[in-house]
């Protein structure tokens, strides 16, 4: 067990490694001066040139990626070409905000999809089963901004019972808060639900399927409990697998959500850095998302091998 | 022991269902498939150009679904939107197989040391969703279908490599291709003649549910800007343009929004049904 | 229009009396403002940050400079209580207000006026240090008395000043300009976050008459649906520059709220690359303007709202000459008979926009009218403001382009040859330079003259200018109208 | 037996699809503590009839009939599920075939016995049912039972597994236990210890029993009655020794000789339930002849004769089977041991030893037939044998080709020479590929209408009509599907062949076609067989020469008669008596 982890934590390590290597040489070919951009339209050419050396920007790639990351693994992400504030505070708020959204819609998403996904499955063959599945189907297919923005119609234009954007930090007021959390939590989680209920479907039927639940039959158990006690468990982990995906896909994918709603979200600072070209900004935020999206499948992993014995054993 | 399975009565795949599901997703794939190509050569006004004198008109005899700001009929725009939105699935969809299958082929095919260094790379290329390249991308090459549509591609690429994979991990136990190696027939033969084809079946599952991702991330992408540009009439942007117009002309928000609904739709419920269809022996299991 | 946006401010003016009067009465007004605006600051420091961004936001607010602009654009003093003119134009004396202090408790006086413009020469890298070039010596005469020697008069000079150029700071709050800034003005920051808000309160001593708002948050929205939205649900109370007008009518069936229509510096120009092969030859240019329908376009583009001006001269700007905006009536005609007589056919023009939701409505527009006179445009919309300053702005690699000027008498900048235009015109740069010499009258002729000559040349097309509209709730009194300088002056709002 | 009401009483129960009938009208009844068999084909119906009791049926099939137990006034098809419920696992109890899959891997074994006696009330409390649970695993005979019932389903063997089934069955002291090829998934010695185990317990609890097989070796075991099934009829019913000895309906009468490995027919080929396919096609198109001349000339008589030798506990390495002069199949102290896969950057590769100097010859000509359980070590054998696998240690030449170390390019030669015949009629037959492009498959450098007449003649050598040939693998039976990877592994004319479990997928009676096919084939082509089984009653009937191979070592190897009669090794002589032939069984169960 202890090998094993300690397996993955190595393999967890390289990759970020690698990863920040190709974050940086994504970046670096960014065309657009970011120099140019800070001094603005009246600046003459040789003011830009002074500007691109003062921010280090004609440094050869390696120096600066060393540079770079070095400091990033001291937690310092650097300071910002456009706001020259240190960046590790800017990127934490708004992955912060982010994570707050993401996990509720997630929790929403859960709270929904379980017991509907089970539903449709047990019923499959029963003419509701197949309904609610279709309506399911139908809301995977429905874009996650678009019930963004219906929801602040109805519910925050027209019936001016929430506000229609922004975020409150929980810390000034939480009541203010959570009122702005509820909308866009909704359109993310409504989706993401209706995803996930597919996947919960799939995976108890394919349960429901395994021997060892017609062992439980055998043994007296009712249909339900024989799911309930056998099978729910052993159908966690291909979920298990989504979740972390989908998770570590909406940290970015909750951009859209966080521009219908004008959240401050780490993908909100991406889209505004990358215009601002504040390169070391965006490094940041880059590595950042893809550290924490490797740090969830790490995580998944683990908690497969918490779940199944079977993978205990087996490095 | 797996002569003992195979010889006690293999059970039916899931669900007579399945061939209910799957013709609606052909029927409204179908849909999709006939606006698209009647606009290439059809449309019932220009979606492109712009009429200052028919700005926002309801929907009547004349324009089916109403104008939208530009003037443009909507009808005309959702029909010629349906090129975009199946374009940028098939060569999403596309360039995600030919990167992510011949991958996971070749690391299922050597399990061990390759494998291990290959999937590694894998999980790296799975931390850069496809949202976030197509916001890098459209920095540096400047947003457009192509940008999104690589992005999309290489983001999904992944996916494909994962299944191929576990798929090409089963069909290298079973024994005909045993038999290939035994007759002296090299990995490239047996990637292409035995593993190809067999896994097949799950890779077209695959494909057709990245494709309704495909269409739906199309459409996210247009909405912040990094999708199709004007005047090419794409379902995103029309929604993003709508936004504006909301209390002007709700139904703007509608027609695309239906759209893109029943194209996504079209296409799980065609994954779903060809899942069902396919012999369940071959589902990824773990 | 002149007449009834001034009754309107007098009423509103009038207004803020009666209203502050009465709501004192009954118990505790409310002052407490949320305005919601489109671009957001990067940072704080608009001495080395550009963009229209920081000032709309700290200038007049935060900083104060000698004089301001009001909402007429006229000149009036601000910390300066008056000021003499020598009559050669170059000795300025300011008599400064007493007992000023700067947020940070430093005072203001004619040392801080010294070190303030001083710095700008070398210190400044954003909006305009080259404003000050007339400055030949500053000195502080007393600690109220300022004196400020010309190299050469310059009309231009004071109007400058009441920019971010000209606006004051004390060596003592130079720290960090980028979060923190220090000024004299009725509000300090308490807090900003970029991207979201930037928070303002009232300066408890502040030298003029406080404003009536205490706390005052700035939010930054990214699309003018989410803007109006929160107007809507009352998230916010005003909405200064809405910039997609067809989201306006509603809010005026609405009585909840109040649309004020005023005047702003922002032309929206169809920028014709004056060097390049396409457009060198002034009769294709002129072709372009036969061809494009103005009205049509604002009307599509910009729902009908905006001002014809036909040059880059806003009414606001004493020089302004409607006439100029029938120079060139729709006639697509005469645009091709042009074309013909410049020998050229089938014209393609790479047409390069910045991604601004108007210029991309708007080149839609544009491209269909060129195409109707056989030149074909090939739209492009470059992302800004990144890519669209690297290709067009600064490497002029681009035949045409649409982007608005929002700069206050920025046609001066748009004629230098070696500007984006490219627009080369000798003459015209020598006239300006007299003008900005001359006496105030002959200054105002010779401005006219030189804007004429470019409307002529047809250096660009200058659709329209943009209407500064602002959306409030119905409640609020004395919202600044029109935008003649880059700031949004808090001061003047009540309840 | 008929006096007192029986246990279990089954009248005229149908089974059907909406499509088709699986069971017509079967009747027959169980007496308390009576120990009946249900034998038959696969297809037959025998497992349905165990559902359909068990009231587990899946959804898609209806039943009608009645189905009684002793002491239940319902019946049970009609019964409400709730009923069931109660019955299940407590009046009634079953165990399945796949102790793989049958339990919850995510559960400790210890728990789900003890879960069944919760479920049922049957003991107040989880302490209390989690001890009996110990102690029903002791009866079970598992080894410290303490221990395992803390351990997860993959830490057991697929015998523990199946004891763990059979303990949880047990628990309430049901009065009807069903088996559903409790054995078939487990090696012959295992198997032997489960089924005396079933048969103790249900002896001492009087509990009556249905065991479902194919095997009719089961059935003698351990039933005192025995119901023949086949097409979902019930054709013969009556007591072991009887059917066995004198079977009455034509269909038994032939499932016996067809299943008696030791009874041949004056071509010394085995009795087959339907005509023999093969005789007919004798006349093969294609003759051998000429491509064999060069290649059999070297005269196989006399035959040469294996030394019958076993490996000393701890005693030197031993040659077997030494073959004077060239044989077809030399291998010296070879040795095979592989990492566990998912070793890596930190945690040390588990390393598992494969073979173990392994030493032995096989003559040209020679049926040299390797029996072994699973984990002997006789796939890597047998894989390293075709070069599909390479040797850690040791030389290993095939016709002279040396395997170790070899590449691709050499073997070429070698390829054709050595071919393969798989276990798995499925799976190892190309799905997506028809009959003559995997007929074809081992064929190179030859045109394309040259290699579809020497397909078909192979196919009709291995008794097949030309029109399979278009035809996809899934049209056809398992039999027919061995048939067609045998005329795969044939068609290159090789001289070696190697059949790894070649029938042990199949029934018995189809078992025997493809054997006398082989047998035949082997004859005619003057092949060098070597069969891998686990199956020593097959290897008897095939093989001249036989290797026991245990624990990655080939522990005694002789000519298989002597082996057979005269086991010097335990581990042989315990091999042996788990497969009892026939006659023996039926000695045993008349006396």
């Amino acid at each position: 067990m202890v090998f094993v982890v300690l397996r993955r934590l190595g393999v967890f390590a390289t990759t970020v490694v690698v990863a920040s290597v190709v974050t940086f040489l994504m970046l670096s070919i960014l065309p657009g001066n970011a120099a140019r951009i800070a001094l603005g339209v009246q600046a003459t050419e040789a003011d830009v040139a002074a500007q691109a050396t003062a921010m280090g920007l004609d440094r050869p790639a390696i120096v600066r990626y060393l540079d770079w990351f070095g400091h990033v693994l001291i937690g310092d992400f650097g300071t910002s070409t456009v706001s020259r504030q240190p960046i590790g505070p800017e990127i934490t708020d708004a992955l912060g905000i982010t994570v707050i959204l993401v996990l509720t819609s997630v929790v929403l998403a859960l709270l929904f999809a379980i017991p509907f996904g089970i539903l449709t499955a047990v019923r499959q063959r029963k003419p509701d089963g197949v309904i609610l599945s279709g309506i399911s189907q139908i809301g995977v297919a429905v874009p996650g901004f678009l019930a963004g923005m219906l929801l602040v119609t109805v519910f925050a234009v027209t019936l001016r019972w929430l506000p229609a954007g922004g975020w409150i930090d929980p810390a000034e007021d939480f009541t203010g808060f959570l009122e702005h959390l509820i909308l866009p939590a909704i359109a993310l989680g409504s989706v993401q639900g209706a995803v996930l209920s597919r996947y919960v479907r799939s995976s108890v039927l394919e349960v429901m399927r395994e021997d060892f639940i017609r062992t439980a039959r055998a043994k007296g158990l009712g249909a339900g409990r024989a799911l309930f006690w056998h099978g729910l468990r052993n159908a966690a982990v291909p979920v298990m697998t989504v979740l972390g995906l989908q998770i570590a896909t909406l940290l970015v994918g909750a951009v859209v959500i966080e521009r219908v709603f004008s959240i401050p979200g780490l993908g909100s600072l991406l889209l505004d850095k990358v215009a601002l070209r504040d390169l070391p900004a965006v490094q940041g935020i880059v590595l950042v998302l893809v550290v924490f999206v490797l740090l969830l499948n790490f995580l998944v992993d683990l908690a497969f091998t918490l779940i199944d014995p079977r993978l205990r054993s087996a490095a | 022991m797996t002569a003992i399975k195979s010889a006690t009565p293999t059970r039916r795949p899931a669900g007579h269902g399945g061939g209910a599901t799957l013709w609606a997703g052909l029927v409204l794939i179908g849909l999709v498939l006939v606006a698209a190509v009647v606009s290439a050569f059809w449309t019932p006004f220009d979606p492109e150009g712009v009429f200052s004198d028919s700005i926002l008109l309801p929907p009547g005899a004349e324009h089916l679904l109403g104008t939208d700001s530009f003037g443009r009929d909507v009808f005309s725009s959702i029909l010629r939107g349906a090129q975009i939105s199946l374009l940028v699935g098939t060569v999403a969809v596309g360039i995600a197989a030919v990167l992510g299958v011949p991958f996971g082929i070749v690391a299922g095919m050597n399990p061990g040391r390759l494998d291990q260094f290959m999937m590694r790379g894998n999980d790296i290329s799975l931390a850069f969703p496809a949202l976030l390249l197509a916001i890098i991308f459209g920095a540096i090459f400047g947003a457009g279908t192509v940008t999104a549509m690589v992005a999309l591609g290489i983001g999904t690429a992944p996916a494909f490599a994962l299944i191929a994979r576990s798929g090409t991990m089963q069909i290298m136990s079973r024994e005909y291709v045993q038999a290939a190696r035994a007759s002296g027939k090299g990995g490239l033969f047996i990637g292409l003649r035995h593993v190809l084809p067999n896994i097949s079946g799950m890779l077209i599952v695959q494909a057709s549910v990245s494709f309704g991702i495909a269409v739906l991330a199309e459409a996210a992408l247009s909405y912040l800007g990094l999708g199709t540009p004007p005047p090419t009439p794409s379902w995103g942007r029309m929604l993003q343009d709508a936004q504006g117009y909301l209390f002007i002309e709700p139904l703007l928000i509608v027609w695309p929004g239906i759209a893109i609904a029943v194209a996504v739709l079209g296409f799980n419920l065609l994954g779903d049904g060809l899942r069902d269809r396919f012999d369940p022996k071959m589902q990824v299991k773990r | 229009m002149f007449a009834s946006l001034a009754t309107v401010m007098v009423a509103s003016m009038a207004l803020v009396g009666c209203t502050s009067g009465s709501t004192t009465a009954e118990g505790e007004p409310d002052t407490s403002l949320t305005v919601g605006l489109l671009a957001t600051p990067g940072n704080l420091d608009y001495t080395t940050t550009a963009g229209a961004a920081i000032p709309q936001a700290l200038l007049y607010n935060v900083y104060e400079g000698l004089v301001k602009l009001d909402n007429e654009g006229t000149i009036i003093p601000l910390l300066a209580e008056s000021w003499t003119v020598s009559d050669d134009g170059l000795v300025y004396d300011f008599l400064l207000h007493d007992g000023v202090t700067f947020s940070d408790g430093s005072p203001f006086t004619a040392e801080s006026v010294k070190f303030s413009l001083e710095r700008v020469k070398d210190n400044w890298t954003a909006n305009g240090p080259a404003y000050l070039d007339p400055i030949a010596s500053i000195e502080a005469v007393s600690a109220t008395e300022a004196r400020i020697t010309l190299s050469k008069p310059s009309n231009s000079w004071l109007f400058n000043m009441s920019g971010p150029v000209g606006t004051m700071f004390t060596e003592s709050g130079l720290a960090d300009l980028a979060s923190a800034p220090v000024g004299t003005g009725p509000y300090t920051v308490s807090s900003f976050k970029t991207g979201d808000s930037l928070v303002l309160a009232a300066n408890a001593d502040y030298w003029g008459e406080a404003p009536y708002m205490t706390d005052v948050t700035l939010r930054y929205f990214t699309d003018a649906t989410a803007q109006t939205n929160a107007l809507l649900s009352g998230d916010i109370n005003l909405i200064s520059g809405i910039s997609q007008f067809q989201l306006v009518d509603q809010f005026k069936s609405n009585t909840d709220f109040q649309v004020l229509e005023g005047a702003s510096t922002g032309e929206v120009t169809l920028s014709m690359n004056n060097a390049s092969d396409a457009f060198s030859d002034v009769r294709v240019r002129q072709a372009v303007m036969y061809a494009i329908d103005r009205q049509a376009v604002m009307d599509t583009a910009n729902s009908g709202y905006g001002l014809l001006i036909g040059s880059m001269v806003p009414p606001t700007d004493p020089w302004y000459d409607e006439s100029l905006a029938d120079l060139y009536p729709y006639d697509p005609d005469q645009a091709t008979e042009l074309l013909a007589e410049a020998g050229v056919s089938d014209l393609t023009v790479a047409f390069k926009i910045p991604n601004l939701p108007y210029a991309v409505a708007g080149a839609q527009v544009v491209k269909d009218q060129l195409a109707k006179v056989g030149i074909t445009a090939n739209v492009t919309a470059l992302e800004f403001p990144a890519v669209w300053l690297d290709e067009v702005f600064s490497n002029h690699d681009y035949d045409m382009s649409l982007i608005m000027h929002s700069e206050p008498r920025d046609v001066t900048a748009f004629a230098a040859p070696t500007y984006y235009a490219g627009y080369d015109s000798p003459a015209v740069m020598a006239k300006f330079a007299e003008a900005d010499a001359a006496d105030a009258t002959t200054y105002i002729e010779l401005m006219k003259e030189a804007t004429t000559t470019m409307a002529e040349e047809a250096t660009a097309d200058w659709l329209y200018l943009q209407p500064a509209i602002s959306l409030a709730d119905a409640d609020l009194v004395g919202v600044p109208k029109n935008t003649p300088s880059l700031a949004l002056d808090l001061s003047t709002i009540a309840r | 037996m008929s006096e007192s009401t029986p246990t279990l009483s089954v009248k005229d129960l149908r089974v059907g699809s909406p499509f088709n009938d699986l069971l017509h009208g079967i009747s027959f009844d169980i007496a308390a503590g009576e120990r009946v068999g249900l034998i038959g084909e696969s297809g037959s119906g025998k497992s349905l009839t165990a559902t359909s009791v068990m009231g587990l049926l899946p959804e898609t099939l209806a039943a009608t009939g009645t189905i009684r137990l002793n002491g239940v006034d319902a019946d049970l098809l009609t019964a409400g599920e709730r009923r069931l419920n109660s019955l299940r696992g407590n009046a009634m109890a079953m165990v399945f075939q796949e102790p793989m899959t049958a339990l919850n891997p995510l559960m400790r074994v210890g728990a789900q016995v003890a879960e069944i006696m919760t479920v049922h009330r049957t003991e107040r409390g989880r302490r209390p049912a989690r001890e009996r649970a110990v102690e029903l695993l002791a009866q079970v005979k598992l080894p410290n039972p303490a221990e395992a019932a803390l351990a997860f389903p993959h830490q057991l063997s697929g015998g523990q597994r199946q004891r763990v089934m059979l303990a949880m069955a047990m628990a309430n002291d049901p009065q009807l236990l069903l088996c559903d090829e409790p054995t078939t998934a487990l090696d012959v010695t295992v198997q032997a210890e489960v089924l005396k185990l079933i048969g103790n317990l249900v002896t001492e609890r009087g509990t009556a029993l249905l065991l479902i097989t194919h095997d009719i070796a089961v059935v003698a075991e351990v039933c005192q009655r025995v119901l023949v099934m086949h097409q979902g009829n019930i054709v013969e019913d009556g007591p072991v020794g009887r059917v066995l000895t004198a079977p009455q309906h034509p269909y038994t009468q032939k499932l016996i000789a067809a299943s008696d490995l030791s009874s041949v027919d004056d071509r010394g080929r085995l009795h087959t339930m339907s005509m023999p396919v093969i005789s007919t096609q004798r006349v093969a198109p294609s003759s051998p002849r000429p491509l064999q001349a060069d290649a059999a000339a070297a005269p196989i008589l006399p035959p040469h004769r294996a030394a019958h030798q076993r490996l000393e506990q701890g005693g030197p390495p031993v040659i077997f089977n030494e073959v004077a002069g060239k044989p077809a199949i030399s291998v010296r102290s070879l040795s095979r041991q592989y990492r566990r896969r998912g070793g890596g950057l930190f945690a040390p590769a588990p390393i598992v030893h494969g073979l173990r100097e392994v030493s032995f010859d096989v003559a040209e000509g020679e049926r040299f037939g390797i029996v072994g359980e699973s984990g002997s070590g006789k796939s890597t054998l047998m894989r390293i044998l075709c070069a599909l696998d390479q040797p850690s240690g040791g030389t290993v030449d095939v016709l002279g080709q040396s395997i170790g170390g070899a590449s691709e390019r050499q073997l070429r030669d070698f390829r054709s020479q050595v071919q393969i015949v798989f276990q798995d009629p499925m799976g190892s037959l190309d799905p997506r590929m028809r009959v003559r492009d995997i007929v074809a498959e081992p064929l190179r450098h030859i045109g394309r209408a040259e290699a579809l007449a020497r397909v078909e003649a192979q196919l009709a050598a291995v008794g097949l009509d030309a029109d399979v040939m278009h035809r996809h693998p899934h049209q056809f039976s398992g039999g027919q599907r061995q048939r067609i990877s045998i005329a795969r592994a044939l068609i290159t004319r090789p001289r070696v062949l190697v059949a790894d479990e070649a029938v042990s997928a199949l029934d018995v009676s189809v078992r025997a076609q493809v054997l006398n096919l082989l047998a035949d084939l082997v004859d005619e082509y003057q092949l060098t067989l070597v069969f891998v089984s686990h199956d020593l009653g097959v290897i008897r009937h095939l093989c001249d020469t036989v290797a026991v191979i245990s624990d990655g070592r080939i522990v005694e190897c002789g000519p298989t008669a002597s082996v057979y009669d005269r086991p010097l090794h335990p581990y042989t002589r315990q091999l042996v008596s788990a497969t009892p032939s026939l006659d023996e069984l039926a000695r045993r169960v008349v006396n």
